[in-house]
C-alpha cells in the first residue's frame, strides 16, 4: 500500500493554474525524486502534501492520501495532526528556516513537545542525542545557541534533526542542499539517505540536480509546467529516457567521459509563465520533436515507466 | 559597551543643551509675562519696576549665562507666575502624567497589539478589514472631540465614569483611553505589518511543517520576533504621548505636565517652560536608549555596539 | 517558486472608494465658490443655531447654522479648502526639508551627519504647543503660519526616515560607482538617492497628511489656527464641541468630514506601505 | 450714585440665617489653578476667588455693592490725606493669634514695599504711611487726596505679621494663615485647593464643612461636571453654555452684570480710525443691542461710557450709541480710500471670539477692511500696549479695576500718561485728574459726565455693554452672584 498518493491534483493562485493533475505515489521507506526546473511545480506538489500552501494558493481538484487517510475535499482529515509526526519536511534555506530567536535544541524538540509526545525535559534530552545523530559536535552546548551561530551545513543538519527527531514515515526534503556548498552537500544527502534507512523514513526529494537523482532515488517523477511528464525507477529513466524533456535534463549533467572543452549542453528557450502556458503539451514550445499532434494534451501512459509524449526518444 | 553608553550621553547632553538654549532665546522673542502679572490699572513705572524684580531688565546673554549657571547646579529656578520652585511644580506634575502616559500605553498596548496580530493572521479576510476600519477610526478623530464625547456619554448620560479630575481609577479611564486610541491605530499598524514580515519569513513555515499550531506560532515564535519595532516605536511615541497629552489634559482637567506645558507657555513663565522642555528631551532621550538595551535583551543577535 | 499574484481581486473595486472620497473632498475643495450656496462668512444674528434645513427668507440652510447664524454647509464645503489645504503644503514643506536634511545627514556622514541629527533631535524634543505659539507670536497668526507651525514640528520625521534609508541605500553598489566616477553631492542625492528613498517616504506623507489635519483642528481648539471668520473643520469642530447637546449639527458635519478625510488618507497610505513597503 | 442689580436668571435673597444648617462640601469648578493664595501676591480671578475665604480685608463691599465694615467697625477721614480706622477686637487667625493693629500696619506695608513686588502695588502706593495708634486703631496718611482709597482697600488682604515674619514669603504663600471663615488645608499643585471651615469665626461662615476649588480649563468639561453633579458650582459659562443646562431640574443658571465695560478700542494715530468721522461711522455700523440681546443675553446692557451702573462716575445723560448702517455707509463712501485701509482686529482666545467676529463682519459690511488677529494672552496684550504705530487697529476688551470707580477704567483707558491708553486730549487728562484727587463726590461726579461727553462725542472708544457674568450651580446651592464677581463661601446657602 502507499504511504503518500497523490491523485489528479491541481494547485492555483486565483485563476491560474500552476499545477494540474498531478498524480503520485511513495510506498513506504521508498526514496522518490520530484525533479524539474524552477516554476515546473514540484515544490507546490510538496507543499500541498504537507498542507502548507502559502496564501492565495488553494488546491482546487484532487484527492491527497497520506497513511490511507484523506486530506482533501470532504470528510479530510486534520493533517496539522501528522504533520511533524508522521510527516516532516525540510527546506532550501537552512539558515532562514530557523527561528532566529530560539535555541536550535528548542526547535529540535519542538514537534515532540507539540504532538505531546514527550514532555519538555524528555523532548530536550531526545533532541540533544538527535543532533549527536545528525553529526553535530558537542550537542549539549550546541543545543542552546542560537541558528546565527552556526554555519549552513550545520543549520541544515539542525534541520533534518528537527524533522527526523520523531521518527516520522514521510520526509520531503525540498531541494535541501542547493543553499549549501558542494562539499557539504554530499555530506547532507548521505545523511539524510543514512538516517532514513536507519528509522524506514520514505523520501521525497525535491531537485532540479540530475546527479542527486541519480545518487539517491529509488524512482523518479519528472515534472514540467505544473504536469508529470515522465516517471519511473530511476535505472529506466537514466537508461532509456522516453519524454523529450527528460532527455534534455539527463544532458545536462556534465559528465568526464564528454571531451574537454566541449560548451555544457542548455535546454533551448525558457521556462513559459504560467500565464503563457501553451496548449497541449506544454513543453511543446521548446521541444525539438514537435508535431502537430503536440496541440493535443498528451496523457501518462504506461506501466512502471510513465511518459505523457506523443513522439517519445524510445517505445516501451 | 560603555563606550556606547558614554558616547550616548554626550549625545544626550548636546541635544539637552541645544534644546534648552533655543527655547531659552525663542520663548524671550515672544516677550516678557510682566503684562500679564500686573493688573489693569498698573502704570508704566508699575511695569519697569515688575520688570527689574523679574531681571528682565537685564541683557539677554548676562540672563542667559545666569541661567545656564542655574543648570549646572541644578537648579531649575522658581516659577514667577507659581510663586514655587520649579522643582517642587514639577515633581507634583509628574507622577500625574506618569499615570496617563501609562493608562494610554495599557490601552494602546492592550487593544493595539492583539488586533494587529489579528490583521496579520487574518489578512485578506473582512474581520481583518473591519478591524482595520476601526483602529483607523480611532486615528480620525481630534481628541478635544473623542473627549468630550466620552465626557458626555459616560460622564453626563450615563454617570458611569465621573467627568474630570483625578484620584482614583476610575478617573483615569477617559483620559488614558482618549490619549490611548491615538496610538493604538499606530501600534496595530506596526504589529500588524510586523508579523505579516515575520509570517512570510521561512522559519514560520517549518514550525508549521513541524506541526506547531497557531497559538503556540504566535506565543512562541511570533512574538519576540515581531517585538523590536514595536519596541522602537513606543520610544517614539513616548514623546508623543507627551504632546498629545496637552489636549487630553487639558479637556480632560487632568494636572499632568501637558496642562502645565500650556499653562506655562501661555503665561510665559519662562523657568516652567525650560524645565518641562528639558525634561521632555531627557525623556526621550532616555527612552530611545531603554529601546536600544530591550532590544538587546530580546534579541541576542543585536549586539550593542552594533546596533549604532 | 511562490508566484507573487494579485489578490483581493473580488475587492478591487472596494479599495478605491478611499481616493474616490479624497478626490471628491479635494473637488469640494477647489469648487468651494461654485458648490457653496451661501457666503460662508455670512452672520445672521436673528438666524444662530437654527436646525438643519431651517428657512429663512427663501434661503434654505441645509445643515442648519452656527453660533453667528452662518450657513454651516457653505462653511464646510469653504473649510474643505483650508483643512485640505493645510494638510497639503504642510505635507509637502515639511517632506521636502526633512528629506533634504536626512539625505544629507545620511549621505555625507561625518560631521554634517551629527550636526544635522541633533538637530532633528532637538527639534523632537521641542513641544509644537511652544513652536505654535512662538510662530503666532513673531510673525502673527495666519493661514500661512499654521502651515508654517506645522512644518517646523513635522520635518523631524521625514528627516528620520530619509536618514535610515539613506544610510542603506547609500552603501549600495550603484551610489558608490556614481561617486567614483565624480558625480557632484546633489547629483547624486537626485538622481541615485532620492528615486530609492521616495517610496517609505511617500508612505510616511501619506499618514502624516491625516496627521496635519488633525494637529490643524487641534491649533484650532487652543485659538491658534486659521483666523476666524475663516471657515476649517478643525475651528468649526473645536467650536461646536461646546453645543453637543444645544445644538448637535455645528460639530457633527464638520466632524464627520473630518473624519472621512483623515480615514480614507490613512487608507490610502496603509494600501501605499502594503505595497512600497514598511513606513514608519 | 444709583446701585441697580439686574438678577436675572435667577432671584436670589441675602442669605438666610435661618435656614437649617445641612452641611455638605462644596464643589467650585474655576478655569484654571490659583496661581497664588499670598492675598498680596496675585491678583486674579482664580487666585482670589480662593483667598479671599480664607483672609479678611479691612472693609468689603456687600451683595449690593455698598462699602461696609469686616475688619474695621469704623473710619473716619480726619484730614485730606489721613484716615483712621478702629477695627474688631474679636478677630484671631487661624493658629489661634489675635489680629491687631499691627498686622493692619504690617500688611499695607508689605504691599506697598516695591522690593516685595506685589502686582497690586498701583493700587496702594498711594499710601504713604501706616501706623498703629493702639492695638485697634490704625492710620492711613496718602500722598494727597485719594478719593479711591476706601475701594481700594476692599481688596486689601489682613496677613499675620507674626506668620509671615516667621516663614518667610514662599512658605506662607504654600500654607496661608488668614482670619477669614475658611481655613487653608490642602492644595494639590495643579488639582485643586482645599479649605475647611473656621468655627472660631466672628462671623457668619456659610454651611460648608469644606470647600474645594478644582482647576477645569475646559469650559464644556466644567459644564459636563456640574451636568454630572461632581461640581456644584461652575465659572465662565457663556449664555449658549447655559442654554445646555435648560430644562435640567438639578441646575440653575446664575447671573448678574458685573462692573466689566466692554469695548472697542481704537488706534488713533493710524488709518482708518485717525479720522473721526471713520470713527463715527464705525459706531454707528455695530448693532450694540443686536450683540447684548441677538448674541449674548446674559443680562448685559448697551453702554455708550467707559462706565456701569455699578461703577461711581455713571453718567445716565450720555446719548445712546445710533445703529444706523446706512449712515455709516454713507460716510464710509465718501471717505472709501482710507476706510479700506485694511486694520487689524487684535484679539486673544479668552476674549468671546462670537463678539469679535461679529464686529468684524458689521464693520465690514459699511465698508471697512479688517482682519481678525488671535494671538495667546500674553502678545495681545504686548500689542495692545504697544506703542500706536506698532498697535493693532482695533481691539476689544472687557475692562475691571475691581474698585467699582470710574476712575479705574477711564483712568488707564484714556488718560494720556497711561501705557494702555491711545488718547492724547489734554482736557480730557485735565478732568480725570480733577476726578483723581478730589475727594468731593460731587467734583468728581461732574468731572466724569464731562469726559464721559468727551469721549462719546469724539469716539475715542466706543464702550459697548455693561458685561454680566453667569455661573451655573446645582439647584440647591443659594447664590448671589456680585458686580465684583467674588465668591464669598461665606454669602452661600444650601436651600431645602
Amino acid at each position: 500500500m502507499s504511504l503518500l498518493e497523490i491523485t489528479d491534483l491541481a494547485v492555483s493562485a486565483g485563476d491560474l493554474p500552476l499545477v494540474d493533475g498531478v498524480t503520485l505515489d511513495i510506498k513506504a521507506g521508498e526514496i522518490v525524486a520530484l525533479v524539474g526546473e524552477s516554476g515546473s511545480g514540484k515544490s507546490l506538489t510538496a507543499l500541498s502534501a504537507i498542507g502548507l500552501l502559502a496564501e492565495g494558493l488553494d488546491v482546487t481538484r484532487g484527492q491527497i492520501r497520506f497513511n490511507g487517510a484523506s486530506f482533501l475535499g470532504e470528510g479530510a482529515q486534520d493533517l496539522g495532526q501528522v504533520r511533524g509526526r508522521d510527516l516532516a519536511m525540510i527546506f532550501q534555506e537552512p539558515v532562514s528556516s530557523l527561528n532566529p530567536l530560539m535555541p536550535i535544541g528548542a526547535q529540535v524538540a519542538e514537534s515532540l513537545i507539540v504532538h505531546g509526545v514527550a514532555s519538555v525535559a524528555e523532548a530536550t534530552e531526545a533532541a540533544i542525542d538527535m543532533l549527536d545523530r545528525v553529526g553535530i559536535p558537542d550537542p549539549k552546548r550546541r543545543a542552546q545557541q542560537l541558528p546565527a551561530e552556526l554555519s549552513g551545513g550545520m543549520c541544515q543538519r539542525v534541520m533534518i534533526a528537527a524533522a527526523l527527531i520523531s521518527k516520522p514515515r514521510l520526509l520531503i526534503a525540498d531541494e535541501p542542499t542547493t543553499a549549501l556548498d558542494v562539499t557539504i552537500q554530499a555530506q547532507i544527502l548521505d545523511l539524510i539517505s543514512a538516517l532514513a534507512k536507519q528509522d524506514g523514513t520514505a523520501v521525497l526529494m525535491i531537485t532540479h540536480d540530475m546527479g542527486i537523482v541519480a545518487e539517491m532515488a529509488d524512482r523518479v517523477c519528472v515534472m514540467y509546467g505544473g504536469r508529470i511528464v515522465e516517471q519511473g525507477a530511476v535505472e529506466a529513466i537514466f537508461t532509456a529516457p522516453r519524454h523529450p524533456y527528460t532527455g534534455m535534463l539527463l544532458r545536462t549533467i556534465p559528465r568526464l567521459d564528454h571531451p574537454p572543452k566541449q560548451a555544457l549542453f542548455a535546454i533551448p528557450g525558457n521556462v513559459p509563465s504560467p500565464k503563457n502556458w501553451p496548449t497541449g503539451c506544454r513543453f511543446n514550445t521548446r521541444c525539438d520533436r514537435k508535431s502537430g499532434r503536440c496541440d493535443a494534451v498528451p496523457a501518462l501512459t504506461g506501466d512502471q515507466h510513465r511518459t505523457a509524449c506523443f513522439h517519445p526518444l524510445s517505445e516501451a | 559597551m560603555r563606550l556606547f553608553l558614554l558616547n550616548r550621553l554626550f549625545q544626550a547632553c548636546t541635544t539637552a543643551f541645544g534644546v534648552l538654549t533655543l527655547v531659552f532665546f525663542i520663548q524671550r522673542l515672544t516677550g516678557d509675562p510682566t503684562a500679564l502679572l500686573l493688573p489693569e490699572t498698573a502704570t508704566q513705572e508699575d511695569f519697569e519696576a515688575m520688570r527689574k524684580t523679574l531681571g528682565f531688565d537685564r541683557p539677554l546673554i548676562e540672563q542667559y549665562l545666569s541661567f545656564l549657571g542655574d543648570m549646572v547646579q541644578f537648579d531649575l529656578g522658581k516659577s514667577f507666575i507659581q510663586n514655587a520652585p520649579v522643582a517642587e511644580i514639577l515633581a507634583s506634575r509628574i507622577p500625574q502624567t506618569l499615570q496617563l502616559a501609562g493608562g494610554a500605553l495599557v490601552v494602546a498596548f492592550a487593544i493595539g497589539l492583539p488586533l494587529g496580530a489579528i490583521m496579520a493572521l487574518q489578512r485578506g479576510k473582512w474581520i481583518s478589514r473591519w478591524i482595520m476600519g476601526f483602529v483607523l477610526a480611532c486615528q480620525s478623530m481630534p481628541t478635544f472631540w473623542s473627549g468630550i464625547m466620552m465626557i458626555m456619554v459616560f460622564g453626563v448620560w450615563l454617570k458611569w465614569l465621573p467627568p474630570s479630575g483625578t484620584g482614583t481609577l476610575a478617573h483615569l479611564v477617559m483620559p488614558s483611553i482618549a490619549l490611548g486610541l491615538l496610538s493604538l491605530a499606530t501600534y496595530a499598524r506596526i504589529t500588524r505589518s510586523a508579523v505579516v514580515d515575520e509570517l512570510g519569513r521561512d522559519y514560520i513555515r517549518s514550525a508549521r511543517a513541524r506541526g506547531v499550531k497557531t497559538p503556540r506560532l504566535v506565543g512562541k515564535h511570533l512574538l519576540r520576533n515581531s517585538a523590536i519595532p514595536v519596541i522602537s516605536i513606543t520610544a517614539l511615541e513616548v514623546s508623543q504621548l507627551l504632546a498629545g497629552a496637552v489636549i487630553v489634559e487639558t479637556v480632560f482637567a487632568w494636572p499632568g505636565l501637558g496642562q502645565l506645558t500650556v499653562q506655562s507657555i501661555a503665561s510665559r513663565d519662562f523657568a516652567v517652560v525650560q524645565a518641562v522642555v528639558l525634561l521632555g528631551a531627557w525623556v526621550t532621550i532616555f527612552a530611545n536608549l531603554l529601546a536600544d538595551i530591550l532590544y538587546s535583551i530580546i534579541d541576542p543577535r543585536v549586539r550593542l555596539g552594533t546596533s549604532l | 517558486m511562490n508566484m507573487v499574484l494579485p489578490r483581493f481581486s473580488v475587492q478591487k473595486s472596494l479599495a478605491w472608494w478611499p481616493a474616490v472620497l479624497l478626490a471628491a473632498l479635494v473637488c469640494a475643495a477647489v469648487f468651494a465658490p461654485v458648490l457653496a450656496p451661501l457666503d460662508p462668512d455670512r452672520q445672521n444674528l436673528l438666524g444662530r443655531l437654527k436646525v438643519p434645513g431651517y428657512e429663512s427668507r427663501g434661503v434654505t440652510y441645509w445643515l442648519g447654522t452656527d453660533e453667528l447664524g452662518r450657513d454651516i454647509l457653505s462653511r464646510l464645503i469653504y473649510g474643505a479648502r483650508i483643512s485640505i489645504s493645510v494638510a497639503v503644503l504642510s505635507v509637502l514643506l515639511s517632506g521636502i526639508v526633512g528629506v533634504a536634511v536626512g539625505m544629507l545627514a545620511g549621505y555625507l556622514r561625518g560631521w554634517w551627519e551629527t550636526l544635522l541629527m541633533r538637530l532633528v533631535d532637538i527639534f523632537l524634543s521641542i513641544p509644537a504647543i511652544l513652536l505654535a505659539i512662538i510662530t503666532v507670536a513673531v510673525l502673527g497668526p495666519g493661514f500661512f503660519n499654521v502651515v508654517i507651525v506645522l512644518t517646523l514640528t513635522r520635518w523631524p520625521r521625514y528627516a528620520r526616515v530619509a536618514y535610515g534609508q539613506t544610510l542603506s541605500v547609500g552603501k549600495r553598489p550603484f551610489v558608490t560607482l556614481s561617486q567614483a566616477m565624480g558625480g557632484s553631492v546633489p547629483r547624486v542625492l537626485w538622481v541615485h538617492i532620492l528615486p530609492n528613498i521616495i517610496g517609505p517616504v511617500l508612505v510616511v506623507a501619506t499618514l502624516e497628511f491625516g496627521l496635519m489635519v488633525l494637529f490643524e483642528a487641534g491649533l484650532s481648539f487652543l485659538g491658534l489656527g486659521v483666523q476666524p471668520p475663516t471657515a476649517s473643520w478643525g475651528a468649526m469642530l473645536s467650536t461646536g464641541r461646546n453645543y453637543v447637546a444645544t445644538a448637535w449639527w455645528i460639530a457633527t458635519f464638520p466632524g464627520l468630514g473630518l473624519f472621512l478625510l483623515v480615514l480614507s488618507a490613512n487608507l490610502i497610505g496603509d494600501r501605499l506601505s502594503d505595497t512600497i513597503g514598511k513606513g514608519r | 450714585m444709583t446701585m441697580k442689580f439686574n438678577i436675572l436668571l435667577a432671584s436670589v435673597a441675602a442669605v438666610a440665617l435661618s435656614a437649617p444648617v445641612f452641611a455638605k462640601d462644596l464643589t467650585v469648578d474655576l478655569s484654571g489653578e490659583p496661581s497664588s493664595l499670598d492675598p498680596q501676591l496675585q491678583w486674579n480671578p482664580d487666585s482670589y476667588y480662593v483667598y479671599r475665604n480664607i483672609f479678611d480685608n479691612l472693609l468689603t463691599r456687600d451683595n449690593s455693592g455698598e462699602i461696609v465694615s469686616q475688619i474695621a467697625t469704623s473710619w473716619e477721614r480726619i484730614s485730606d490725606t489721613e484716615t483712621v480706622f478702629t477695627l474688631r477686637d474679636d478677630v484671631v487667625f487661624h493658629d489661634g493669634e489675635k489680629l491687631t493693629a499691627e498686622d493692619v500696619v504690617f500688611s499695607v506695608k508689605r504691599i506697598t514695599d516695591p522690593e516685595f513686588g506685589s502686582p497690586q502695588l498701583g493700587q496702594f502706593n498711594q499710601i504713604a504711611a501706616a501706623e498703629a495708634v493702639d492695638d485697634v486703631t490704625v492710620k492711613l496718611t496718602t500722598d494727597g487726596p485719594y478719593p479711591a482709597l476706601m475701594a481700594q482697600l476692599v481688596k486689601l488682604s489682613i496677613v499675620p505679621m507674626h506668620v509671615v515674619e516667621a516663614v518667610g514669603n514662599e512658605a506662607f504663600n504654600a500654607a496661608p494663615i488668614g482670619s477669614g471663615p475658611y481655613k487653608f488645608e490642602t492644595w494639590d499643585r495643579g488639582i485643586s485647593v482645599s479649605l475647611v471651615q473656621n468655627e472660631n469665626y466672628w462671623g457668619e461662615t456659610g454651611p460648608f464643612d469644606s470647600a474645594t476649588f478644582r482647576a477645569v480649563p475646559d469650559a464644556a468639561t466644567r459644564l459636563a461636571n456640574l451636568q454630572a453633579g461632581t461640581a456644584d458650582l461652575v465659572v465662565g459659562l457663556d449664555s449658549d453654555g447655559a442654554a445646555q443646562l435648560a430644562g435640567q431640574g438639578d441646575v440653575q443658571v446664575l447671573s448678574a452684570p458685573t462692573e466689566r465695560v466692554a469695548y472697542l478700542g481704537l488706534n488713533l494715530d493710524k488709518p482708518p480710525f485717525n479720522d473721526v468721522e471713520l470713527r463715527k461711522a464705525a459706531s454707528m455700523a455695530i448693532d450694540n443691542f443686536g450683540i447684548t440681546e441677538g448674541l449674548l443675553g446674559a443680562g448685559e446692557i448697551p453702554m455708550a461710557q467707559l462706565a456701569s451702573p455699578a461703577h461711581f462716575g455713571y453718567e445716565e445723560r450720555i446719548d445712546p450709541w445710533i445703529f444706523d448702517p446706512e449712515g455709516a455707509k454713507e460716510i464710509v463712501s465718501a471717505k472709501a480710500d482710507l476706510a479700506a485701509t485694511p486694520a487689524v482686529f487684535a484679539t486673544a482666545p479668552v476674549f468671546d471670539q462670537r463678539i469679535v467676529q461679529a464686529l468684524q463682519q458689521m464693520l465690514n459690511d459699511v465698508g471697512f477692511n479688517i482682519s481678525i488677529s488671535v494671538t495667546d494672552m500674553p502678545t495681545y496684550l504686548n500689542i495692545v500696549r504697544s506703542a500706536p504705530e506698532e498697535n493693532a487697529e482695533l481691539s476689544f476688551g472687557r475692562w475691571s479695576c475691581a474698585c467699582q470707580d470710574a476712575d479705574g477704567i477711564t483712568y488707564p483707558l484714556l488718560h494720556s500718561e497711561s501705557a494702555w491708553s491711545r488718547v492724547s486730549d489734554e482736557k480730557l487728562d485735565v478732568l480725570l485728574d480733577t476726578a483723581r484727587v478730589s475727594l468731593d463726590a460731587e467734583v468728581r461726579q461732574e468731572a466724569y459726565a464731562e469726559a464721559h461727553k468727551i469721549v462719546r462725542d469724539n469716539y475715542y472708544v466706543l464702550p459697548m455693554y455693561q458685561a454680566a457674568v453667569l455661573y451655573g450651580a446645582s439647584s440647591d446651592l443659594t447664590f448671589a452672584p456680585t458686580a465684583n464677581e467674588s465668591m464669598f463661601l461665606n454669602r452661600m446657602a444650601w436651600s431645602e
